[in-house]
C-alpha cells in the first residue's frame, strides 16, 4: 500500500512537469492551429540555458529559472517570425514539417556546441533536501520541480482564462478573421502564444535539471509526454493537457510499479483508448 | 503575391546551392581514393567504427582517443613506456610501417555499424578494424566485417553471444558479460563463506540489447551459483523516472541488486535511492553508465558504497608502472582520465600490433593466423588481466574482470582477493 | 410520384431545433425555391437531404425509397448533386480535373470520364479556365465550377446553396441561364437563396422557412401576399 | 433506377493541353542517370547511398499514397517498414528466399494498415498524425518484450550464399545492390502509378483537398483511405523486406524507430509530396546529405549533419511545401515560356 503510495505521488511529481510542458504546447496549438514537434527540443535548450548559468555564472537552476524563462520567450518569439509565420498559411504538411525541420536543427545545433557529452548540475540548492510524509519521501528536487510546474501552469491557465490579453488568445484561435473584425492583431497573437510557450519550455527546463542529465536528447521524452497530453485532453484545452500530464505521470509511476518494461506502453495505450472512445480527447470539444 | 516568388526564387537558389554542395563533397570523395593498397606497406590503417554522435557519444569518444594515444606511442614512441612495440617507432618486422586510426561513426545504430564498416574497408581500405561500443552495432559491423574477410578486434561489447556464432574474422579481447557476472558471483561467495547471507539477487536493468543480455547472463550464472532471483525489472531506456522500479526491488529485499544502465538512467537510479533513502546490501553495476566521467562527479556521494566491474581499474592502474605512464600520458594529451573504455581500447591496438608485427605482412589472413597464434602475458600489457590470448572462439581467454568499490569519492578494487585492495564494505550503506 | 419527400424531418443542435419538423415534397422536373431569413434552417434541411447530416427525427425518402440518414456518397450515387454554400473546390487540381473526378461517378475509365468532363466545361463555359488550378478562380466563377462538378456526377437532383449570391448582375444573368439550361434538360432543382426576385422569376414555386419552420408553400405570387412570409422577412 | 444522361449541347471546346515533352525527357533524363549511376560511380561508399536512397524511395514512395496524395499525414510508417524488416528476417530463417517473402509481408504489411486505419481514419488533420505516431511508438515500446521477435536483441538474418535469388551479393562492389534496389523501385514507382492513374488516384486527391465536396461528389471517404492505407503499407514493407536482406539485422530501434517514421515521411514532403518523382528525389538529396556528413564530418563528435538537415527541411517548407520537384517544374516553366 505505501508503496503504491509512493509510486502515485511519484507519478503525479513528474506528471506535473509533463502538465507544465503540455500547457505550453497547447497553447499554440489552441491559438495557430499547428503542432510543434520542437516542443520537447525547446525544453532540452532551455536545460543547456540552465546549464550555461550555472556553469559561466554558477547561478543555481532556481536563480536560473527566469533568466531561461525569458530566454526561451525570446528563442520562442524568433522563431515564429523567422519560420513559423511563412507557413501560417500553408498546409497542415507543410507546418508539421517545418516544427520537425525546427527539431532536428536545434538538436544539431546544440550537439555541435556542447557535443553530445552528458551534463549536470553538481548538486544544486534543493539537491540534500528530502522529505517524508507518512513513509512517503520526496526529494527536494522534486518539490521544487512539481511545485513550480503547478504555479507555471496556474499562471499561464489563469493568463489565457481571466486576462483581456486571454480572451483575445483565445478569440484568435477560434477566428482569427472574427477576431480582427473585433481589432485583434492576429499576428501579434500568435507571437504571443509563441512567447508564453517558451515560458513553459524555459521553466520546465530550469526545473529539470535539478534531477536530469542534460543531453542534446533529453527533451525527446518529454516532447513525447507533452504531445500525448495535449491529444489525450483535447488538442487547445489547458486545462485538459494539465490534467492529462499528471494523468500520464501517475499512469507512468504506478504501472513501474507492476510492469516495469511498459510504462511507454501503458501511457500511450490510455491515450489510443481514449482516442478510440472520445476522438476529441478528455476535454476536448472540436 | 509578388514579394512570395520573388523570395521563392532567393530561397529556390539558396536550396540549388544545398544540393550543389552536397552533390559536390559526395563527388570529391569519390575522387579520394583512386590508389589501392600497395605492395610494401608503410602505413598500417586501422578502421575504428564508434558511437561518435548520438546518446553514447561521450563514450565513443574516449575509445577513440585511447586508439589514437596507441597509435601515436607506436609511431612516435613514450619515453620510459615498458611495453612490447612502444618505442620502435613503427612496426620493426614490416619496414616500420607507421599506424593511421581511421574513425567512423555509427551514432549507436546497427545499421550505421554495417555501413561504417563497409565504408572503411572498401574506401578507405583499412587493414584491421578495431571497435564498435554497443553490442547491437557489434552484431552488424562482425557480420560486415566477415562478409568482406576483414579482421575484426572488439574490447568494450561483453554480449556473450557475440563470440559464440563461430565467427572466422571475428575477436573480442574485453572480458564478456559472463566474465564479468563471475567476478560478482565470486564476490558473493566470498561474503557467503564469512557468514553473510548473499543468496537474493535482484536486476535492473534497461530494456535493450546491452540490459537484456546481461540480465540473462547474471540470470543463468545465478542458477549455476545456485542464487535466487527475488526480482527482475526491465525499465524503459527513456524512463523519466526509476523511483517505482527501485520500490518494485526494495519489496524483494536482495541481498544484491545488479543494475545495467546507460549515463541517463544510472542518474535517474542514483536520484530513486536518494529518494527512497535505500540502498541495498550490495548494488553490483553493469555497463556504461557507472563508468562515464561525468556521471560519477554528478552522482557524488550519492554513489558511495555502491560497486561495478571493471576491465581497467584506476587503483591498480597506480600500482602498474606502464598502465601509470600511460593515463599519465592520456591525461595530459586530453586533459581527462585514462576510462576504461580508453584503456581497452588501447590494449587492443597494442595487441593488433603485435599481430601485425608478428605476421610481417598486412595480408588479412596473415593478421588473422597471427592474432590466433597470439599469446601475450599480462604484465606486457596495462590491464589487470592474465593477458591475451584467444580461443577456438576468438573470446580473450586473459580477460579479467575486478570489482571496485566507491568509498570516500573514490573506486577500490575490492575482488578478486589477489589485487584487491581492501575489503568490500558490506552492507553498502555502511559505507555512508 | 414525387422525387423527394420530406416529411416531419427536425434537426436539433443540442436544445433548438434549426430545423422543426418540416414537410413538403418536390416534383420530379420542377425548379423550387428554398427561402427564407439567415438562421432559418435552409442550408441544414440541404445537408440532410443530401446526407452531411442526420435528421433527429423525421422521414427523408428520395425517388420513393426511405434514405433518411443516408452518406453523402450514396446520395450522390442516387442522384443527388449539390453546391456548398462557402464554395468548396478541389483547390489543387485543373478546373478540368474537378470535373473528371466528379465524372468518375459514372465513367470508371480516366478516358471516359475525362470526355464528359470536357463536354460539361464546354457546356458551362468554363472551356478556357479548363487547365487552370481551381484555387486560383475568382469567386463567381468557383461557384460556376461547383455547380458544373455536381453536373458532371449526372444527377437527377440539384441541391444549389446560394449559387447566385455574390455575383455581378451580368454574372447573375449568365449563372440563370445556365440553371435553366440545366433545368431544360429535365433535371430537377432546389435551390436555396436570398436574392428574391431570381427566385420570382426563376422558381414557379416556393418554400419558405422561418426559425426551422415551413410557413409557406406555393407560387411566388402567392408569396408575395402572405402574411407569414412578410412577417419573416420584413421581421415585424 | 435512370439517370438523364446530360449530354450538352456543346459550346466551345477545351482546348487540347500541350504535350508534355518535358515530363517524358524528364523520365529519360532521371532513368539514365540511375542506370549509369554504378557505372561511373565506384566507390563503394556511394553505391551504398544509392542502395540506400533508392530503399528510401521505395519507402516513402508507400508514404507518398497515403500522405502525398490521400492527404492523412501519417508518422507512424515504420510499423509497415519494421513489418517488412521483420517478416522477411523471420521467413528468410526458415530457409525462404527474400523474394517469396516479399509478396506475403507485403500482404500482412496491408492487413496491419487496414486495422490502424479503422478506428484512426475517423480523426482528421492533426489528430489523425499524432493517432499515427502514438501507435508507431506503442510498437516501438512493445518490440522489446516480444520474444518470438528477439524481443530487445533483435533478430539476424542468416547469411546466404551469394546471388540474385537470395538478394546477397559481394560486399567489395555495391553494382548488384544498386541493380537489385533499382529493380525494385522501379516495380514500386510503377505499381503506385497504375494505382494512382485513374479513378482512385482523382478521388484520394479529392479526398485530401476537401472531404466533404469529395464525399458530395460520390466519393466513398472512408472506404478510399483504406485503399490507400493497404497500398501504402504493402510498398513501404516491401522497401524493409530488402533493407533487412542488405543489413542482415533488425531490432526495435533500427525498425520501427521515431526518427525513422519521420524520415520515410520527410524525404517524400522534401522531394515533394504528391509526386511520383518527390521520394526518389528526396531520398537522394537527403541520404547523400546523411550519410555524407556523418561519415567525413562527425568523426570529430561535432556533427553538422542535423543541422543541415533541419535546415534543409525548414528551407522546403518555408520556400516550396511542395517541394523539390515543384522548385524544378517552376524552374523548367520559366525557362519554357
Amino acid at each position: 500500500m505505501l508503496d503504491f503510495l509512493q509510486a502515485l505521488t511519484n507519478g503525479a511529481f513528474i506528471g506535473a512537469v509533463f502538465a507544465l510542458a503540455a500547457v505550453g504546447l497547447t497553447l499554440v496549438f489552441g491559438v495557430t492551429n499547428m503542432i510543434n514537434f520542437a516542443h520537447g527540443d525547446l525544453i532540452m535548450v532551455a536545460m543547456y540555458v540552465g546549464f550555461v548559468c550555472w556553469s559561466l555564472f554558477g547561478l543555481d537552476p532556481l536563480v536560473a529559472i527566469p533568466i531561461a524563462a525569458v530566454t526561451m520567450a525570446l528563442v520562442a518569439v524568433l522563431v515564429y517570425a523567422g519560420i513559423i509565420r511563412p507557413v501560417l498559411g500553408s498546409s497542415q504538411l507543410a507546418q508539421m514539417v517545418v516544427t520537425f525541420g525546427l527539431l532536428t536543427f536545434l538538436r544539431g545545433v546544440v550537439q555541435f556546441v556542447f557535443t553530445a557529452t552528458p551534463r549536470r548540475i553538481d548538486d544544486p540548492i534543493v539537491g540534500r533536501l528530502r522529505v517524508v510524509v507518512g513513509g512517503v519521501a520526496v526529494t527536494g528536487a522534486q518539490l521544487v520541480s512539481a511545485v513550480g510546474a503547478l504555479l507555471a501552469t496556474a499562471a499561464l491557465a489563469w493568463f489565457v482564462h481571466r486576462t483581456e490579453t486571454g480572451q483575445a488568445l483565445q478569440a484568435v484561435g477560434e477566428d482569427a478573421a472574427g477576431a480582427s473584425l473585433m481589432g485583434i492583431n492576429a499576428n501579434r497573437m500568435y507571437g504571443l502564444a509563441w512567447a508564453l510557450a517558451g515560458v513553459s519550455t524555459g521553466v520546465a527546463g530550469a526545473l529539470l535539471i535539478n534531477n536530469f542529465g542534460i543531453d542534446p536528447l533529453a527533451g525527446a521524452a518529454f516532447g513525447i509526454m507533452s504531445f500525448i497530453a495535449v491529444a489525450l485532453g483535447g488538442f487547445g484545452s489547458v486545462l485538459g493537457a494539465a490534467l492529462a500530464g499528471v494523468l500520464l505521470g501517475v499512469v507512468q509511476g504506478v504501472v513501474g510499479l507492476y510492469f516495469s518494461g511498459y510504462t511507454l506502453t501503458a501511457a500511450l495505450g490510455i491515450y489510443l483508448l481514449v482516442l478510440i472512445v472520445r476522438p476529441q480527447g478528455l476535454r476536448g470539444t472540436r | 503575391m509578388f514579394k512570395r516568388v520573388s523570395a521563392t526564387g532567393r530561397s529556390g537558389r539558396v536550396l540549388a546551392v544545398v544540393a550543389v554542395s552536397a552533390m559536390l563533397a559526395v563527388s570529391a570523395c569519390s575522387s579520394s581514393d583512386a590508389s589501392g593498397p600497395d605492395s610494401d606497406v608503410t602505413e598500417i590503417k586501422i578502421g575504428t567504427p564508434l558511437p561518435l554522435s548520438g546518446p553514447n557519444a561521450a563514450l565513443g569518444k574516449d575509445a577513440l582517443q585511447g586508439a589514437q594515444l596507441a597509435a601515436d606511442i607506436l609511431n612516435k614512441g613514450l619515453p620510459g613506456l615498458k611495453l612490447p612495440l612502444a618505442n620502435d617507432k613503427g612496426l620493426p618486422n614490416l619496414n616500420h610501417a607507421k599506424f593511421t586510426i581511421v574513425p567512423a561513426d555509427t551514432q549507436g545504430k546497427p545499421e550505421n555499424g554495417a555501413s561504417a564498416v563497409n565504408h572503411l574497408v572498401n574506401d578507405e581500405k583499412v587493414h584491421v578494424l578495431a571497435g564498435a561500443l554497443e553490442s547491437g552495432v557489434t552484431k552488424t559491423a562482425a557480420q560486415q566485417a566477415e562478409r568482406l574477410a576483414v579482421p575484426f578486434v572488439t574490447s568494450i561489447s561483453s554480449s556473450p553471444a557475440l563470440t559464440q556464432q563461430g565467427l572466422k574474422w571475428f575477436f573480442r579481447t574485453g572480458p564478456t558479460d559472463v566474465t564479468y557476472a563471475q567476478s560478482f558471483f565470486g564476490l558473493l561467495d566470498e561474503q557467503k563463506k564469512k557468514g553473510i547471507s548473499a543468496d537474493k539477487i535482484a536486476v535492473l536493468y534497461m530494456n535493450n540489447t546491452f540490459g537484456t543480455d546481461a540480465s540473462k547472463v547474471a540470470k543463468s550464472l545465478a542458477d549455476a551459483n545456485n542464487k535466487t532471483i527475488v526480482a527482475d525489472v526491465p525499465f524503459d531506456p527513456a524512463a523519466t523516472d526509476l523511483t517505482s522500479q527501485l520500490q518494485q526491488v526494495r519489496a524483494a529485499e536482495p541481498d544484491a541488486v545488479f543494475v545495467v544502465a546507460y549515463p541517463p538512467t544510472a542518474t535517474l537510479f542514483i536520484n530513486a535511492t536518494k529518494q527512497l533513502d535505500y540502498v541495498p546490501p550490495a548494488v553490483m553495476a553493469f555497463g556504461a553508465g557507472f563508468i562515464d566521467a561525468g556521471f560519477i562527479s554528478s552522482a557524488g556521494d550519492g554513489l558511495e558504497g555502491m560497486s561495478r566491474r571493471v576491465a581497467w581499474s584506476e587503483d591498480l592502474g597506480s600500482r602498474n608502472p606502464a598502465a601509470k605512464a600511460v593515463s599519465a600520458e592520456y591525461q595530459k594529451r586530453y586533459d581527462a582520465p585514462l576510462t576504461e573504455n580508453s584503456a581497452r581500447v588501447f590494449t587492443t591496438i597494442m595487441a593488433l600490433a603485435q599481430a601485425i608485427n608478428n605476421a610481417r605482412s598486412v595480408d588479412p589472413d596473415q593478421i588473422r593466423a597471427a592474432l590466433t597464434a597470439l599469446d601475450i602475458p599480462g604484465r606486457d600489457t596495462i590491464m589487470p588481466w592474465d593477458g591475451i590470448k584467444f580461443d577456438d572462439q576468438h573470446q580473450n581467454t586473459g580477460a579479467r574482470a575486478v570489482v571496485e568499490q566507491r568509498l570516500d569519492g573514490a573506486w577500490k578494487v575490492v575482488y578478486p582477493k589477489d589485487v584487491a585492495a581492501q575489503d568490500i564494505v558490506w552492507p553498502a550503506s555502511d559505507a555512508r | 410520384m414525387s422525387l423527394i419527400s420530406v416529411d416531419g424531418v427536425t434537426k436539433r443542435f443540442g436544445g433548438l431545433a434549426a430545423v422543426d419538423s418540416v414537410t413538403f415534397d418536390v416534383e420530379p422536373g420542377t425548379i423550387t425555391g428554398l427561402i427564407g431569413p439567415n438562421g432559418a434552417g435552409k442550408s441544414t434541411l440541404f445537408s440532410m437531404i443530401a446526407g452531411t447530416q442526420r435528421p433527429t427525427a423525421g422521414r427523408i425518402s428520395f425517388d420513393g425509397k426511405d434514405v433518411t440518414g443516408w452518406q453523402p456518397h450514396q446520395a450522390a450515387a442516387a442522384g443527388v448533386g449539390r453546391t456548398f454554400q462557402l464554395m468548396r473546390v478541389f483547390g489543387s487540381m485543373t478546373v478540368l480535373e474537378n470535373l473528371t473526378t466528379a465524372a468518375h461517378l459514372r465513367h470508371r475509365t480516366k478516358a471516359a470520364a475525362r470526355a464528359f468532363a470536357s463536354d460539361i466545361c464546354a457546356e458551362t463555359g468554363l472551356s478556357d479556365l479548363a487547365h487552370r488550378p481551381a484555387a486560383t478562380l475568382t469567386g463567381a466563377t468557383k461557384k460556376r465550377l461547383e455547380l458544373a462538378r455536381a453536373l458532371a456526377t449526372s444527377p437527377r437532383l440539384l441541391l444549389l446553396d446560394e449559387v447566385l449570391s455574390g455575383l455581378t448582375p451580368t454574372e447573375t444573368v449568365a449563372a440563370i441561364d445556365l440553371i435553366e439550361r440545366v433545368h431544360a434538360r429535365g433535371i430537377t432543382i432546389v435551390l436555396v437563396e436570398h436574392v428574391m426576385q431570381v427566385v420570382m422569376t426563376l422558381c414557379p414555386r416556393l418554400v419558405v422557412l422561418d426559425f426551422g419552420k415551413l410557413i409557406f408553400q406555393g407560387s411566388p405570387a402567392d408569396a408575395v401576399t402572405d402574411q407569414a412570409v412578410l412577417d419573416a422577412y420584413l421581421g415585424a | 433506377m435512370t439517370i438523364p444522361d446530360t449530354v450538352p449541347a456543346s459550346g466551345k471546346a477545351v482546348p487540347a493541353k500541350r504535350f508534355p515533352w518535358g515530363r517524358y525527357a524528364g523520365i529519360a533524363v532521371v532513368a539514365v542517370l540511375l542506370l549509369v549511376f554504378p557505372v561511373v560511380v565506384k566507390t563503394s561508399f556511394l553505391q551504398t547511398i544509392g542502395v540506400l536512397a533508392l530503399t528510401m524511395a521505395i519507402a516513402s514512395t508507400g508514404w507518398n499514397i497515403l500522405g502525398g496524395y490521400a492527404g492523412q499525414i501519417s508518422f507512424g510508417h515504420a510499423v509497415f517498414f519494421g513489418t517488412g524488416m521483420y517478416g522477411t528476417a523471420l521467413l528468410v530463417g526458415h530457409g525462404w528466399s527474400p523474394w517469396l517473402t516479399m509478396l506475403p509481408i507485403a500482404g500482412l504489411a496491408a492487413a496491419l494498415g487496414l486495422l490502424i486505419g479503422l478506428p484512426t481514419f475517423r480523426l482528421r488533420g492533426h489528430y489523425f498524425s499524432i493517432a499515427t505516431l502514438a501507435i508507431g511508438m506503442m510498437v516501438m515500446s512493445i518490440l522489446p518484450n516480444v520474444k518470438p521477435l528477439g524481443a530487445a536483441d533483435g533478430l539476424s538474418v542468416p547469411l546466404l550464399d551469394n546471388g540474385f535469388w537470395n538478394i546477397t551479393f559481394s560486399l567489395r562492389d555495391k553494382t548488384e545492390y544498386y541493380y537489385t534496389a533499382l529493380g525494385l523501385f522501379a516495380v514500386a514507382t510503377v505499381a503506385a502509378w497504375l494505382f494512382l492513374r485513374g479513378r482512385i488516384g482523382s478521388y484520394l486527391e479529392a479526398i485530401r483537398d476537401d472531404e466533404l465536396a469529395a464525399a458530395a461528389v460520390g466519393v466513398p471517404v472512408r472506404r478510399y483511405k483504406l485503399y490507400a492505407v493497404t497500398m501504402s503499407a504493402a510498398l513501404t514493407s516491401v522497401a524493409g523486406s530488402f533493407h533487412v536482406m542488405v543489413v542482415l539485422f533488425v531490432d526495435p530501434s533500427s525498425s520501427s524507430d521515431l526518427s525513422l517514421s519521420t524520415a520515410i515521411a520527410l524525404i517524400a514532403v522534401v522531394g515533394g509530396a504528391g509526386s511520383l518523382w518527390g521520394p526518389l528525389l528526396g531520398a537522394w538529396l537527403v541520404i547523400a546529405l546523411q550519410e555524407y556528413t556523418r561519415t567525413y564530418l562527425s568523426a570529430t563528435g561535432r556533427t553538422i549533419d542535423l543541422m543541415l538537415f533541419g535546415a534543409l527541411i525548414i528551407l522546403v517548407a518555408v520556400v516550396d511545401p511542395k517541394g523539390l520537384v515543384n522548385l524544378i517544374k517552376r524552374g523548367y516553366r520559366r525557362v519554357r515560356s
